[in-house]
């Protein structure tokens, strides 16, 4: 037997972030340098050859508001304005329902400030025919399909009008129509869900694409190994979505790996295409995810993106970052904000102005308001109505069997 | 078609698949080892020559994922009938079982279900070791949503299987492994018998199905009341038989939703009652059997209710005929119960 | 040390970590958000900074991780205190309990241990929806060589954590998370009260243990036993007290191996009984108490041992009264039982 | 919102090994061409220095029997001589065991070869103190620590001396004194574990390394993914060993995503360090072996080993490979029989010759009959003595609690 040298172990690493309250946060480790450069490979190529941009980061808008470089998806100014428009609503339904939650309007609620690119970016990119898989933080792809935030609001009152029936928490939404998964509240459970959906409908001959959602702190689940593995072992037409933003309630990126290497390299391992886009550029997540959904749709397989971004609030209503984070991170995020980038390139362009902007936030204030006390006209959790009471006994089966047509009767319902 | 021909278990069970992937394309089965060897039983063999590699097969060792893969199928119209190679190892996909599958209907007040089987050979008597001898049934029984089933013969085993694929309800089925490819009274010693002989080893070669929900009176007796299923339903006939006991054998064949109206008629009428189950005692489903017939049956029980059960241990594998509950344990139960 | 302090079940959780970690080198705690941040409900605040990063740490959001971690760093002479944010999140590691940490010291014939806790915060009442208020302890319960806890107030919750850690069996405490900040009898419509003014909000600052196996009776009486715990407890307190029963109320504390002397004792001595649990009520932990009480006190039985229990459906959200088994439920069956 | 071309989906992919039963097998996609040229980086390297190995293959021992290159760890004869006396123990005392079960003496048995070299080596290039969470494929783990063999066969036996009292199906073994863990039946699981222990180790400040195993199915696993994801988060001192023997049961690689990058690869996307390596290579594996354990007790964390290497025989004695692979396929594997390699190194170096050969072999087939005949002396699982009866209650608790007592008594023992 050899004998190695004998030398004091240093214990196991126990990762920090680069700042702590009242600390100043640093985030070069990230490696966020304008990327403008970075090629763009053919949506057939092997997958092997966009493993190079796991590790570097896909950007269109650079610091002057110019779209650059060979990701630009070059859209229509209708287009970027139709991606603020949508942008701006979930922030201000966001916004809204914050509030709500503080009146005790609503139980719960999850915010995504600062990452409304991720989900409307894709939204517009993907055909509406395609599956979504998402988390709890990809609101935006509701607005991005076209829901209506009336029904929304109903969902999150729990109300006699909420399509759910008041059965799962707020921001758990689920919609058919919409080719809208629903939210589950474990974490990663619907990642490998999404690769088998993607199967059948490729087993129908079907062109369709399925994308679902994680966040950085998920990747850690099981569950998204087993959608990495089924997507590389099938080949299915699924793009499997990476939000990073930075944070996983308390812990930081790096508690989930994220300090030994990105989490779009994750899928190098498996062999998928791996893309690593500036979450909080519109363009870059448009790009990426039509490069993802081209490639899926064509047959070639499935694509991982992560998208990096910053989760600018609080993880939700039940919590308080600054106990774990400097109060000014957000301001230090060296990617910005996604609304104002987009607003920036759009002015750039001539196609916008601050006015416009004001107005339309404004205006989107007005429609959320109003959205509010129709929605609220249909019932509160507090206050009811609710959906009937005898509506808990059902849809456990699809038909009611004796024990729960007996514990209803028991109820007295 | 009203042929019948002469199938084991794993024979019927294969059958059951042909049946229903002829009859409706959105069938699909696939598990580990499932799809080109057609499964370490062969119960689906010969199936993905016949329907091609899209319907039927292999799929990667990760239970969580075979089991999240069939939801999303299911959800996206398809019908699966995904194989877990031994109950041992479902519990990887625990997860996807209990907070997923079974709550996708409700989650979402029915815009998604997911219609789909699992299957797994459970029990032991095969000198297995605990980790091929598990019946976990009881931990499945506890979940609200799951449909659960466990046959004891090759007609129910087909029957139940085409029910399970055609309900719109996830449908969990155990295969008492053991009875694979003949009945087992629970005497090891006596040479193995197959299904060649048994009234249930004739089974329809086309389309039927056995109810679910439904339980069956094996042997109608007037002197206390057996609960039991799998391979315990045979343990209990011979036990019966042997002690010249007249039970009434009931084998539950569905565990969610049970069959509480022919298990309360039968011991409202004897009056006494013994239940049976291979998987550990406390907490097994055996308890809620008990529970509810002591609830329903309380006044007309002239005895307490006993189990005869596997022990709280994990399952060893030397000593299988002192864990496995035999004939011997069964009939010392079913005479104190009679003498209580 | 016998000073004594006023102290929520949070701060008293805490104060076990500390007084273990104080003490014994070995101890380490750890799971998502519990580190830096002290955990989501502050279970473990302030200990990271006393003990250090590698023996109060934040783990990846990976249940079987954590779990299996703690098995290997126990089985490596470490005494782990792991939490799992909500019992709800615990069955990705379902696996790890099931076959392997309650299987260790049996399959190696006693060669490997891992001593080790686990602790969850479990049950309803918060408005958390179907993945924040699951009261899951009955799936354990089934598993062989796991000792299974409930405290019902601070000084059980701080007397039994230490006594977990300091036993050499892997254990799993379930802590009703709506008693974290006070007591809770049901009734939602009343302001929230604190421990400050309960008996069991006095709680030891030092060592102190509370003993696995023994229940305690939180309220003498004739009439008829309640057997409950977790919150449950003080819902059958209140209920009680309320319809003027005059109920012998049993606070289970711990579920396995459970305290079946107490409760035979009790049942014989007033021929009635309820269980009670959050959990739904199929094969929910009340099943296995019924079975056993009915083997051992049948002859005592005056009617039958009636549950209430939550429904057989997912945790509703909106519907939360309606789900809970509250005074209601819980006073209706006691008077039915007494009339029966 | 964009109008991707439709086009119809192919379907997803369900991947094939090169031949079945009747066909010609073709091993070229794995790219095993001799790499002897593989640089090695210091062990304290930045994992991604390794990342490149990953898609390569370590390899000492070349066509000629001669052992090249900067991964040579330049063993003594004497060493030599012992890997393949270990080795070849290894051999018959599997294909004694394996008759054994044909015969009912045991009731189950599994093999391990052609994958000799990489226990063998492993267990040598390994500190004694260093710990072990093998899969059930690594038996030569055991001689390589000098486990009495008896014991191991009582164990197989099941009888009276079995060290785990007959509580598990054979080939489980755990073995304490030998720092050996307890072979789980359920795959991967001990994987985790792995890491947990090897941090409890640095913790103490020890600088023992913990070693673990699992095949190239198992890594489909959750358990695989937790284990990665704890090593890069809190960088243990860990080697995870993949051993990619082409077959999991009737699966091939590909079913496992071998089809789409190789085992290695998996580690890159967690920033572990990296090596691939020829499994039929004594001195691969070594070199490997001992890189890993240095890097790891120096304190520079852990490293993903991939042993590629061939199962040649059944997966078990339940299985019947030629259902599901061509009969002669062991023969077409490029990288040759681990022993026969060494043996022909080691008489190319003139310090082992074909007689020594034979009459070692003979020797040792000797040594596992008579180890066979007194531990039959033992007990048998058929015919007995076992352990006693009353044991199957003890060591569920620490302290049988009252209803195992009881249980214990309606047993009558
Ligand atoms: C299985 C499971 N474990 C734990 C939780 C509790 N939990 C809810 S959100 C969260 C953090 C998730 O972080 P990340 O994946 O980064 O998403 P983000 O919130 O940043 O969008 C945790 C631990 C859960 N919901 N499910
Ligand atoms: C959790 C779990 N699932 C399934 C099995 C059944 N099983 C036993 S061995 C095996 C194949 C393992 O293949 P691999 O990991 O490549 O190891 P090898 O047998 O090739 O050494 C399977 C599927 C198991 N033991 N555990
Ligand atoms: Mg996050
Ligand atoms: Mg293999």
């Amino acid at each position: 037997m050899t004998k190695a040298p004998i030398r004091n172990a240093p214990g196991f690493t126990v990762p920090e972030p680069s700042a702590r309250p009242g600390g100043t946060p640093d985030f070069s480790a990230l490696n966020l340098k304008a990327q403008e450069s970075v090629s763009r490979p053919d949506p057939a190529c092997p997958p092997q050859d966009t493993h190079f941009i796991a590790n570097s980061l896909i950007q269109v808008l650079n610091e002057e508001g110019q779209a650059k470089g060979p990701w630009d998806p070059k859209l229509s100014a209708k287009t970027l304005r139709e991606g603020l428009h949508l942008m701006l609503k979930t922030r201000a339904y966001d916004d809204r329902m914050l509030k709500l939650q503080r009146q005790g309007k609503i139980s719960f609620y999850v915010k995504c400030r600062g990452e409304e690119a991720i989900a409307i970016a894709a939204g517009m990119a993907l055909h509406p025919d395609d599956m979504l898989f998402p988390a709890y933080r990809q609101q935006g792809l509701l607005f991005a399909r076209g829901r209506d935030m009336i029904d929304m609001m109903c969902h999150c009152l729990s109300n006699a009008r909420d399509n759910l029936k008041g059965r799962q928490l707020p921001v758990h939404y689920t919609w058919e129509e919409g080719r809208f998964f629903s939210i589950s509240g474990n974490l990663g459970t619907q990642y490998p869900q999404a690769v088998g959906w993607a199967m059948a409908s490729a087993a129908r001959g079907e062109d369709t694409v399925t994308a679902s959602w994680v966040g950085d702190g998920t990747t850690a689940e099981g569950d998204f190994h087993s959608a990495c593995t089924l997507a590389s072992v099938y080949q299915a037409p699924v793009i499997l979505n990476v939000v990073n933003n930075q944070w996983a309630i308390s812990s930081f990126s790096g508690i989930a790996g994220g300090q030994s290497a990105t989490f779009a390299a994750r899928g190098i391992g498996y062999g998928l295409a791996t893309l690593r886009v500036d979450g909080n550029d519109f363009l870059a997540v448009y790009a990426a995810t039509q490069w993802a959904a081209e490639r899926a749709r064509s047959g070639n397989g499935p694509t991982m993106i992560e998208s990096v971004t910053y989760r600018a609030d609080a993880h939700s209503t039940s919590d308080d970052p600054s106990r774990y984070r400097p109060k000014n991170e957000a301001d230090a995020w060296p990617l910005g904000d996604p609304v104002e980038r987009l607003k920036d390139h759009l002015i750039a362009l001539g196609e916008w102005d601050e006015k416009r902007q004001t107005a339309l936030i404004e205006a989107l204030n007005k429609e959320v308001l109003a959205s509010y006390k129709k929605a609220e006209s249909f019932g509160t959790l507090r206050d009811g109505p609710l959906s009937p009471v005898p509506s808990i006994f059902e849809d456990v089966f699809a038909e009611q069997p004796w024990h729960l047509r007996r514990q209803r009767q028991d109820l007295g319902v | 078609m009203s042929t019948t021909a002469r199938m084991t278990m794993i024979q019927a069970i294969n059958s059951a698949h042909d049946v229903l992937m002829e009859r409706d394309d959105r069938v699909c089965s696939f598990g580990e080892d499932a799809g080109y060897f057609g499964g370490v039983f062969g119960c689906t063999q010969g199936l993905q020559e016949k329907y091609g590699k899209t319907r039927v097969f292999d799929t990667p060792i990760n239970e969580a994922a075979i089991i999240a893969m069939a939801i999303g199928m299911a959800a996206n119209g398809m019908r699966p009938i995904a194989e877990i190679q031994f109950a041992d190892y479902i519990f990887p996909g625990f997860d996807q079982v209990v907070s997923e599958l079974t709550r996708l209907r409700y989650r979402t007040a029915g815009q998604y279900t997911a219609p789909l089987v699992l299957r797994t050979p459970c029990g032991g008597g095969i000198y297995g070791g605990q980790t091929h001898s598990m019946s976990p049934e009881a931990f499945f029984t506890h979940i609200p949503g799951l449909t659960i089933l466990m046959p004891s013969n090759p007609y129910d085993a087909k029957g139940l299987l085409i029910a399970a694929s055609e309900s719109d309800d996830p449908v969990l089925i155990f295969e008492p492994k053991r009875l694979y490819n003949g009945p087992f009274d629970g005497d090891p010693h006596k040479p193995a018998l197959g299904w060649s002989s048994h009234d249930q080893g004739l089974v329809p070669t086309g389309h039927y199905t056995v109810p679910i929900g439904k339980a069956d009176i094996v042997r109608a007796g007037a002197a206390l009341t057996v609960v039991a299923y799998g391979t315990m339903v045979h343990v209990a006939l011979e036990s019966a038989r042997l002690a010249g006991i007249d039970a009434e054998i009931i084998d539950l064949r569905t565990l969610i939703p049970y069959d509480m109206e022919t298990i309360a008629k039968s011991v409202n009428k004897t009056g006494r009652c013994v239940v049976l189950h291979e998987a550990p005692r406390t907490s097994g489903f055996g308890a809620e059997l008990i529970a509810q017939i002591q609830e329903e049956c309380f006044y007309a029980l002239e005895a307490p209710v006993k189990r005869v059960t596997g022990w709280d241990t994990p399952y060893p594998h030397a000593h299988e005929w002192q864990y496995f509950p035999g004939q011997e344990r069964v009939t010392r139960a079913m005479t104190e119960t009679l003498e209580a």
